[in-house]
């Protein structure tokens, strides 16, 4: 096994890889812009590398960089997470080059995956069932229109380099398409690089289910069952749970065979997921996530596994050393991602500083998280700050146990996704296991009327405090012109220094 | 003090009147069986009403409130009886439009519209890329481009004046 | 199913208690002493009750003022928790006689296994081993020293009426008799208003393993498998494990079917502990705790069962509706107490104001805590602050997940015990499974050598610039005198009032 | 500015020195590689050593600091030149001796000794009674008790006096 690795990313899963490496007695080294220096994944670090001042791009993404790192601090193997260049072939080149090992699949496998159009390609190939559609990029919007006169309407369009929900567009009728190409495009074009895309049919009622695999590198594969990720805002996920009402032992089975046929076909190594689109009992290959997921701890919480030990022990030759019937699923778990949006706002980004933190914990509750008091919420990263995640024996005790832990919850200085998350959970069509992937669309994100009383009454008297504190300021400073004005310095100065000068406070 | 809250859409009035350190609560004029109680000075507060306990937390300034109660948000306007006034005033002003402001910070990528042009309800704006999500900025009413106060590749921050519509004569 | 229950307790076993209740849909009422009106039991309570401002005799351990909080909210049932009327027969009569629910086992179990002397003569009867020594209070040191004799050194001088430590006392030899005997009369005179003692062979070597029993009231009883206790400070237990690795399933099963005699030879029902001595194999009935125990978690983490679940099911008289054979044992716990005391200075306890709180989180972390930032922790209420649990597949991974847990986890303001739990941890008879109740005792407690140097180095540097804003301070306030002395009696007001002007801060 | 700082018994020479906002460390004489960030204002400290990075909490007063590191407390008391000079005087003047202080808040509820007696190291003292167990004070030295400050019954605070103990003559 490895004694020092570096984990290439930040936030909440740079803080899950580097729990687990130590767990494992192995050290980890974390590089950090300088936003970050303060961040839980900087000081939990046994070595923090720091990478300079700018954006992703001259920091987290910066090749040369985070080699660079990795060789100045005697790290034997460089961890992606996810995003950033978790799934850069480049990137996983260079590091196997500079004599790393890199934690994550093959650079070839990553490249067969990474394009959606070969991608498909190579899946027909291998006997996985796929969503109709085209298979090379789209010349432009009337091919598009050619294209969905054919599967008919309703389409997506996709970017080719896409992934995580950028650029992707739905699209109803034709009179829509030239716009959604439009936007679609330039998102691409913003996000990857690449602004090509292509089309695909839309299912209409169609629900997100995804199987986990591992591979080691000596071809054994097994597969962790799978994850219902269909409750999706602006085609990102917001609750995931594990396993799907759906999903009985035999289509577990069925299709547990086929992501282990798709990771096999581009020789996998490591963890890695197969997404399905699932309609009417029929799944379709939608894509292959050769990383680590944001939703992996639901799969742990049920069959006890810790992925990020799996893949750091294939990523150091070691074979898995157990088979699909060693793994057992027990109960049921959820997660929900805590973002840094407003929902009632169509989900837009939310920004600010954490204030004031209420965190959910206690029994079957876990708790992945990069937040702290302080935390400065920007536009520059991902606006995933923490994830809740619960177990409980079967699906209506988890799911009990989860509107538990949001109740508790409060990340103050920013508004989250939990609300709706709490909304889903209490809604029938959830709570029946009768969803798909527009089924939060639908959903009345409205806080219940029943508080709406004692919730103004609230605001009301905060305000009434507020005036009431700032009455009292007033009077006392009034006393002397120049001390309140002497006071009215002071006090800017006191609001940036105070809890400097009072530790104890 | 009387105020006009205002709360999923509905607008209740509440008056808060504090003697003697006794908080004296009415919500549409019936009196409200109410204390409030601050945990801690970051906004985590007890409140007892009509037998029940609710630990909550409230946010905010003067006019924008959040209130957060059973893992819920209440997302709260205020105002009071002068800020009522203006407000209504300068509603009457505008006939009814008024600035489309920016709910976060982002840069703009695209503008779908000009100076002058009539608009329709939920017709696009412009494109706001922040988070590396374009975001689609809708008009809010139908109305007429008053005025056009950005321009494509301007970064912006949240509250700021994207555009400001009128509303249409009748 | 109860519509609200009262939970008559405070701290992290309120907390406890409230989370499985709101998970059920059952509403709880707190009540709470003033120094207790911020706390999180309050604040998470449906109905939180203000008891007055008293000490516990006057708050939590008045029998009327519970009772009437009970019946004035509309609570159905009272849940005791654990400590304070936890254990007290008459309370749990008067709760019945209330027509409320005792979620707690019939009164006559309790007094039946409250008093340790007829509890030794009942289980002896039921033929459960039982330790040598007497059965009947002594009348002094002299006839201690009597049967000592005949017993040998040593021997333990317990609490008729005690638990939870107090009032117990090990005496190696004859000229100790008399001062011990004094100090655990006074102990237990002050602790339980009754200074009564009996005197027990001492095992010199013993572990202290307990078996966890479920009765529903209709007679049917399961357990739930043993924990392992041994690791013990001034007869308090600081780390807990489940299973135990000196207990195969053999002796699982045999102690299991000894404690559910033990058990039924009471007509117990809901959940409860039969503590034993283990040693040499043999295993010898200590006492019967007859209420939810503080390390119950590590049974629920192996189990998935809930215990405060099944002790609301029983009370509400439903079956248990499972049987032995349902039960699975699965993976290794770890429990870490943290308490309010400094292991450097013979575990005495630490008061202080919590200022700075890092919480440990992650993959299989679960905490039951009642901590937050500003509780003022006296010298009032019992110094257990928290409770770290730790799952793993295996103990070796727990293990090294609770090292993880506890180089997380930073608690400001006060000392806490979790350096001492380290230290077990890491130690290698803990690891070899080699160890008993002394094994605490016979530890070095000092923090490693290792970091002797850079944590000087950091005490000084954290001194400079303590002195450098000082000398800053000065310095500015220096050039007018005037100012000085204003800015001077403001930085006092601001001490206490900066944070409440600076919600943001 | 150099420093006495004893951990866990032994005590070790600390210098710091900062120029133009540059820390300068030496331990024991020697030249430390050393930097320390605050993450917070809370006493939480990101240390740069040696090529390492150590999140640890700080926690004290000018003497008296406890600094918590993977997990582990370092128990640390602070001299520096002048400090370290007065208590050595101190000392010489008692002979060793010193008071005894209560380590916690309690109830003092029993007194063993009383003035002038004579008293072993390890010697029991007093009995002071916190959260409900009862401690036995020992003595830290052999030596007189020069003064008792306390009486049976009387709460005292944490870092109160309980007794003051004079070495005994040669």
């Amino acid at each position: 096994m490895f004694t020092r690795i570096l984990i290439a990313n930040r936030g909440e899963i740079a803080l899950r890889i580097i729990r687990t490496a130590r767990e494992m007695g192995v050290e980890c080294v974390s590089i950090y812009s300088r936003a970050d220096q303060s961040s839980l994944h900087t000081r939990m670090a046994h070595v923090a590398v720091p990478l300079g001042d700018g954006p992703p791009a001259t920091t987290y993404l910066d090749m040369d960089k985070v080699i660079a790192a990795a060789q100045e601090t005697g790290a034997q193997a460089i961890h992606p997470g996810y995003g950033f260049l978790a799934e850069n072939a480049e990137f996983a080149r260079r590091v196997s080059a500079a004599g790393l090992a890199w934690i994550g699949p093959p650079p070839q496998a990553i490249e067969a995956m990474g394009d959606k159009i070969t991608s498909r390609q190579a899946m027909e190939r291998a006997g996985v069932p796929i969503v109709p559609g085209t298979e090379e990029p789209l010349e432009g919007p009337e091919e598009a229109a050619v294209i969905a006169e054919r599967i008919g309407y309703p389409i997506a369009l996709k970017a080719s380099a896409g992934g995580g929900g950028k650029g992707i567009r739905v699209v109803e009728r034709v009179a829509d398409l030239d716009g959604a190409f439009r936007t679609a495009s330039g998102e691409a074009l913003g996000a990857f690089g690449d602004g090509r895309l292509y089309v695909e049919k839309y299912l209409g009622h169609a629900r997100h289910i995804e199987i986990q695999v591992l591979f080691d590198s000596q071809g054994n594969g097994v597969h962790l069952g799978e994850r219902e990720c269909s409750i999706q805002r602006r085609h990102q996920k917001l609750v995931e749970e594990c396993p799907s009402v759906v999903i009985d032992d035999d289509l577990r089975a069925r299709m547990g065979e086929v992501a282990l046929r798709a990771g096999s076909s581009v020789n996998y190594a490591g963890a890695g997921t197969v997404e399905f689109l699932f309609e009417d009992g029929d799944f379709y290959f939608l894509e292959m996530n050769t990383r680590l997921q944001v939703e992996h701890p639901v799969t742990e919480m049920v069959t006890g596994v810790d992925l990020v030990r799996e893949q750091l022990r294939v990523a150091a030759g070691e074979p898995l050393g157990f088979t699909q019937a060693d793994l057992k699923f027990n109960g049921h778990a959820i997660e929900v991602r805590i973002n840094a949006e407003d929902p009632a706002h169509g989900f837009l980004p939310s920004t600010g500083r954490l204030s004031n933190l209420r965190l959910p914990s206690g029994p079957w509750v876990r708790l992945d998280s990069a937040m702290y008091r302080g935390l400065e919420v920007g536009t520059t990263y991902d606006p995933m700050l923490a994830k809740v995640i619960v177990w409980g024996p079967d699906r209506e005790r988890a799911i009990a146990r989860m509107e538990r832990a949001l109740e508790e919850l409060n990340v103050g200085g920013v508004r989250t996704g939990a609300p709706a998350a709490l909304a889903v959970l209490r809604s029938a069509g959830f709570r029946a296991g009768d969803f798909d992937t527009h089924y939060l669309e639908n959903l009345d994100l409205h806080a219940p009327a029943e508080w709406e009383g004692l919730a103004a009454a609230a605001a009301a008297v905060f305000r009434h405090k507020r005036a009431h504190r700032r009455a009292l300021a007033t009077t006392s400073a009034n006393r002397d012109p120049w001390l309140a004005r002497s006071r009215r310095e002071w006090s800017d100065h006191a609001r940036r220094t105070a809890r400097r000068e009072m530790p104890d406070a | 003090m009387k105020y006009f809250v205002t709360v999923n859409g509905n607008t209740l009035e509440v008056s808060v009147v504090e003697r003697l350190g006794r908080l004296r609560v009415t919500l549409g004029g019936q009196p409200l069986d109410f204390s409030y109680e601050e945990a801690d000075q970051l906004g985590q507060v007890v409140l007892f009403s009509e037998g029940r306990s609710y630990g909550v937390s409230i946010e905010g300034g003067d006019t924008e409130v959040d209130v957060k109660l059973a893992g819920y948000l209440y997302d709260i306007q205020l105002e009071d009886e002068r800020e009522r006034a203006a407000h209504a005033a300068e509603r009457a002003a505008t006939g009814g439009g008024g600035p489309v402001k920016s709910v976060m910070p982002g840069v703009v990528v695209s503008l779908c519209v000009e100076e002058g042009q009539t608009v329709e309800a939920g017709q696009p704006l412009l494109i706001l890329e922040a988070m590396k999500m374009q975001n689609e900025i809708d008009a809010p009413q139908a109305g007429i481009v008053k005025a056009v106060h950005i321009v494509e590749g301007q970064a912006v921050a949240a509250g700021e004046k994207l555009l400001t519509l009128a509303a249409e004569p009748d």
